[in-house]
């Protein structure tokens, strides 16, 4: 008969090097955002323009049952990559997409700056890798369920819909265009949000700033493309390079007649420098002289 | 003595978290001394004094007037919170004469008086620097400063000597006194007995949002004093020397410590056990190495108010 | 002897100036308020890329007084003024909140809501300077070679006049969001970039529900260009009119705020 | 060997924070004593590898601070000084969150959560918001956060400061119960003496960098002169006279307490035969040996 000592016990368990070691990073995040007030009513609001594209599929497969409403606009139902291109980079969507990483993705850094909890997560066995990775991922998350999933769902509705791997056929390199943007899409503004999120304590002034920096790039380009007409102005703004790469990977017209790859640039050298950025701002310990 | 400050049946809770429950007081002029542990209620029962705060039930009258929202009421009462936050950015002088013009003083009058409050609590040589670079123990002084500047008759000290060193508690502390004798009322609140001790003996014992004892600091001595206490006694013959404690009937309860040579005396009357043990020890010839009440603290008189 | 409290209007309004000039210096010397002027700039800058760029492009006959009313205002409307009555209208709240510093102004003999209109007249004022400095120094770079006639310094006139009654208008709106609300930056930018836009689809007076409305009907060269953010279909009300609703909108929104902040107990321990 | 540091500089910008400090600490709870700013928690922040070093190496649990950091961190524990929690999550969400991250698997994590929670008083609480925590109760999470994954070596950085008396007590019963019987050592930083005294077996001094004395507790305090704190009751003029006949010094300090210098070879009894004659009562009668603040005190140098 063993009576249980009182006080502290060991546990007997193995603590193990895992390589996932960002991951319990990755699901608490994502638990905390959804436990913050008003978050489930605004989540539903993201679902709007993909509830509508799928809509638009389903008239086009009842073209005939509609075309009494909607003789002229019929090409606009077509569903072909253009559909996906338009969905992908429609000016709305890049709203909500803002929306989201500004409610989720502005604390994520900037509150544990704030309680400072960063020396608590680096006195773990805990690389500055593995926390970029799992602090990204909580943004790779929600910003799925607005890109790549409805990308996704697309698709499959599509073939459910008319019945065949026709269209599939047709456009095989389709699935892979739609998994390569929206994967771009999240790292682009993983490296965004979380650097902008880790220049500042304060919650608020993170938000202006994401917001304020993407919709000044567009501001910016458009007035200076009104009064110069030249393209190149494009590089500026941070959705026209979106939507030049949007364009390229489904294969449809550039919309702005530069070389695409100059926004590919844009993009990779805007990742570096947020990158730069979070390496220096996060670190274990504040030097506060 | 006119009580300056009366509370009648307050109640409030945050949420369904109760706060204070049922306090009626009467504060006179002097300092008065708001004890309890941490999260006792302390600050809610300043905060509805300062109408910080809206009492879910009850009434607060401060100066004869009702305080909520009675914002002349201010210009005679001064609040020394318990956070250490401020206008970071701000210098110590822009802060008290800022401050002072929203007791509106005209600009040049502000300045004058807000040095004079600095050098009350002597930080006229910092009055240039950011408040960012002051150590705790200025701001604290800061805070004070705060309070006093527009020479207020009722002063609320939201522990004023929380985490501040020894030396700076006593120039706090006399400050305090300073004010009691211009005759103002302060009330000063804290967790640590000794600090109260050393400023008054009139006592206010808050404990999970209830008044438990109001009145002279040695009436709820006095009061300890009856109430079984534990003394432990190391010496070098203890089984000697309880042989001779069993026969006082002032002894309730003996037990031996677990280190070798100690006893742990439990008796309901100090001042008798207290008496007796000098003749024993030079009776008996015995070495005597430490007595010590474990339980002479507040935390024990409020156990013992409680009736744990 | 403390200061006798003449009850009355008098004594309110000498509270007001008095938190006014309190938040007024502690405005001007603030890192963030420095960092919004720097951003206040940026206009100016582009005006004068866009002057540096222009000999490349002779080709373009867009002259300058166009590019300043269609694009330059069109910046601070749609977006300057937004940002910054967004970001200092809702810290005249929950700025004192979070940074705990409330205790501080409740406890003084002056009532809650001067306290409000007070701090909120101190930023109105920086704000109002911020953008006025930055449109003056752009319209004189973009109207360089005419600066003689003094027929555009009334266009000048109206359009400062105009920013300025829209930024008393949104940080008042913004203020009464930040006492009522928590969340206050991301309501306040859903708001103002979301509502304030989806609304110009919308046919009839659904228009008249928008501040943006009433501020562009005052500006009468604002037809309908390419800019995406413009009004496709503008039905201006009349400016007199709009004027008085600006007004009375400003009116109401800081009479809310001030009866909400006097009424709610803020409990400081986030 | 727990810790070992020979040659250790370091410092911020220009502020020379470490210079030339040697050190190797093995078993038992181990106190870090010095005034602000003397380099504790810039040893502490070393040791955890918040730092980089730039001259002379040092081990922890026979892991090289340079390269083998993750080890460390593995198997130790650490209590920072200030205030750090993560909005929104509750003590259990909070204590099991960084047990995972410390390798420990999700389920394992959540029970050992529980357990550690119940063992530092928290029980009741447990799934409180943490903003709704008092001072004390952040502290005892803190302890539970740092001992969730059982390391073999705790580092407090200041656990008490700012508690009231008996949050205080409860804490270093805590800390004293995981050093003494479950072979976990345990550094603990302060510069309140009393705490390190009754907690810690070997104590470190630091100053402005250097290290000014080191050494079991038990030596460092061996009896030069004899020291009592008396607190009696009733008349006391008489009492003082006589002690001073007899050649002790008597200082009164603020909050009522006599401190007695005999001089050597007196015997402390005569106290009580004093007390006895005058009918004084002797409430309060400890023999204290040099406490720590002289040593502290002569080691520093009064400054």
């Amino acid at each position: 008969m063993t009576i249980r000592e009182r006080g502290y016990a060991h546990w007997d368990g193995e603590l193990e090097e895992s390589k996932f070691s960002w991951w319990p990073i990755a699901t608490y995040g994502v638990k905390l955002t959804f436990k913050k007030k008003f978050f489930k009513s605004f989540f539903f609001f993201t679902f709007i323009p993909a509830l509508a594209y799928l809509g638009g599929i389903y008239v086009s497969e009842r073209l005939e049952d509609f075309h009494f409403m909607i003789e002229e606009s019929a090409p606009f139902i077509q569903v072909n990559p253009a559909y996906f291109k338009s969905y992908f980079t429609n000016d709305f969507l890049l709203f909500i997409i803002v929306m989201i990483i500004i409610f989720a993705g502005a604390g994520l850094i900037s509150d544990d700056i704030k309680y400072n909890a960063l020396q608590l997560y680096f006195s773990r066995p805990l690389k500055k890798k593995d926390y970029f990775i799992g602090k990204a991922s909580v943004i790779f998350f929600f910003m799925a369920l607005i890109t790549l999933i409805p990308g996704l769902i697309f698709l499959l509705t599509k073939i459910i819909f008319s019945g065949s791997f026709k269209f599939v056929l047709s456009y095989p390199w389709l699935p892979f265009s739609t998994l390569g943007y929206s994967l771009i899409l999240i790292v682009f503004f993983s490296f965004y949000s979380l650097s902008i999120s880790s220049l500042s304590k304060n919650r608020r002034y993170v938000a202006v700033m994401i917001f304020g920096i993407y919709f000044f790039s567009d501001i910016f380009f458009q007035i200076f493309y009104g009064i110069f007409k030249n393209q190149y102005f494009s590089l500026l703004s941070i959705k026209a390079n979106l939507k030049q790469i949007g364009a390229f990977i489904f294969g449809q017209k550039l919309p702005y007649s530069i070389p695409w790859f100059y926004s590919f640039l844009f993009i990779i050298a805007f990742c570096t420098f947020g990158g730069l950025v979070l390496k220096r701002r996060v670190k274990g310990v504040v030097i506060v002289k | 003595m006119t009580s300056v400050i009366e509370t009648h049946k307050l109640c409030k809770w945050y949420g369904d978290v109760l706060g204070l429950n049922d306090v009626s007081l009467k504060i006179e002029s002097g300092i008065t001394g708001l004890l309890g542990p941490n999260g006792a209620g302390k600050s809610t029962l300043l905060k509805l004094i300062t109408g910080q705060l809206k009492p879910n039930i009850g009434t607060i009258m401060v100066a004869g007037e009702k305080v909520r929202n009675n914002y002349s009421l201010f210009s005679k009462i001064g609040f020394c919170p318990e956070q250490d936050s401020f206008y970071e950015e701000m210098t110590g002088l822009q802060f008290i004469s800022g401050l002072l013009r929203l007791n509106h003083y005209p600009f040049p009058e502000a300045q004058i008086r807000a040095k004079k409050a600095l050098e009350i609590v002597e930080l006229v040589d910092e009055e240039d620097r950011v408040l960012r670079s002051y150590s705790r123990g200025m701001r604290q002084r800061l805070k004070f400063a705060q309070a006093v500047a527009h020479d207020p008759e009722i002063i609320i000290l939201d522990e004023p000597l929380n985490g501040i060193d020894p030396l700076a508690k006593r120039k706090l502390i006399r400050l305090i006194k300073d004010y009691r004798d211009k005759g103002k009322t302060i009330i000063v609140s804290s967790h640590v007995l000794p600090e109260i001790e050393a400023m008054t003996r009139r006592v206010i014992l808050i404990h999970q949002g209830k008044i438990f004892a109001q009145g002279d600091i040695h009436y709820i001595r006095d009061l300890i004093d009856s109430h079984p206490h534990i003394i432990s006694v190391k010496c070098s013959d203890p089984r000697g020397l309880a042989e001779k404690l069993i026969k006082e009937e002032c002894i309730l309860k003996i037990n031996f410590g677990s280190s070798k040579g100690s006893l742990l005396i439990e008796t309901n009357n100090r001042d008798r056990f207290f008496g007796v043990i000098p003749f024993l020890v030079v009776e008996n010839d015995m070495e005597v190495y430490e007595i010590t009440s474990p339980d002479d603290n507040l935390q024990a008189v409020f156990d013992y108010l409680i009736g744990k | 002897m403390c200061k006798k409290n003449k009850v009355g209007i008098q004594f309110f309004l000498q509270s007001i100036n008095d938190v006014f000039c309190f938040f007024f210096d502690l405005g001007k010397r603030a890192k963030k308020t420095r960092i919004f002027y720097l951003i206040s700039f940026l206009p100016v800058m582009m005006a004068l890329l866009i002057k540096f760029l222009q000999p490349f492009y002779s080709n373009r006959n867009i002259e300058d007084p166009y590019i300043f009313s269609n694009m330059i205002m069109v910046f601070y409307l749609q977006f300057l003024i937004l940002i910054l009555s967004l970001f200092f209208g809702t810290s005249v709240c929950s700025e004192e909140i979070e940074g705990k510093t409330l205790i501080y102004l409740i406890t003084r003999p002056i009532s809650k809501a001067s306290i409000i209109i007070g701090k909120y007249g101190a930023y109105m004022v920086l704000v109002i300077l911020m953008t006025v400095i930055g449109v003056f120094l752009s319209f004189m770079i973009l109207n360089i070679n005419n600066l003689l006639d003094f027929s555009i310094y009334k266009v000048l006139l109206r359009d400062v006049s105009v920013l300025i009654l829209g930024i008393i208008c949104y940080s008042a709106f913004f203020t009464f969001i930040g006492t009522f609300i928590k969340r206050s930056i991301l309501f306040g930018l859903i708001f103002s970039f979301g509502w304030e836009n989806v609304i110009q689809y919308f046919p009839g007076s659904t228009q008249r529900f928008t501040i943006a409305h009433y501020l562009k009907s005052l500006l009468p060269s604002a037809s309908s260009t390419r800019f995406s953010f413009l009004l496709f279909r503008l039905e201006p009300t009349s400016p007199r009119v709009a004027v008085l609703i600006l007004i009375i909108l400003t009116a109401i929104f800081l009479a809310i705020a001030c009866l909400l902040f006097t009424v709610k107990d803020y409990i400081l321990e986030d | 060997m727990t810790i070992e540091v020979n040659n250790l500089h370091f410092s911020y910008g220009k502020l020379k924070a470490l210079d030339g400090v040697n050190i190797n600490l093995n078993q038992g709870s181990i106190g870090l004593l010095g005034p602000n700013g003397a380099g504790k928690s810039t040893l502490i922040r070393i040791l955890l590898g918040f730092l980089q070093v730039e001259k002379g190496e040092g081990k922890v649990l026979g892991y090289d601070i340079r390269t083998q950091q993750s080890d460390i961190r593995r198997f130790v524990g650490y209590m920072p000084e200030d205030d750090c929690f993560i909005p929104g999550m509750d003590a259990v969400c909070f204590t099991s969150y960084f047990g995972e991250l410390s390798g420990m698997p999700h389920e394992e994590a959540m029970k050992r959560a529980h357990e550690v929670l119940f063992y530092v008083g928290l029980e009741e609480s447990r799934y409180r918001q943490i903003e709704t925590y008092s001072r004390g109760m952040k502290q005892r999470l803190k302890i539970a956060q740092a001992i969730v994954h059982d390391p073999k070596l705790i580092l407090f950085d200041e656990p008490t400061s700012g508690l009231d008396p008996r949050g205080r007590r409860e804490m270093l019963e805590l800390i004293m119960d995981i050093s003494s019987k479950k072979n976990i050592q345990v550094l603990i930083s302060s510069h309140i003496l009393p705490d390190i005294e009754n907690t810690c077996s070997y104590v470190v001094i630091l100053n402005k960098g250097k290290l000014v004395a080191q050494g079991d507790i038990k030596e460092l305090k061996q009896i030069k002169y004899s020291l009592y704190e008396v607190k009696i009751k009733g008349e006391s003029r008489n009492f003082l006279r006589s002690l001073r006949e007899r050649q002790c010094k008597v200082e009164k300090t603020e909050d009522g307490l006599l401190k007695i210098y005999m001089p050597p070879g007196h015997n402390p009894q005569d106290i009580f035969m004093i007390a006895a004659n005058e009918k004084i009562q002797i409430r309060h009668f400890l023999k204290s040996q040099t406490p720590l603040e002289d040593i502290f005190a002569r080691a520093v140098g009064v400054d």
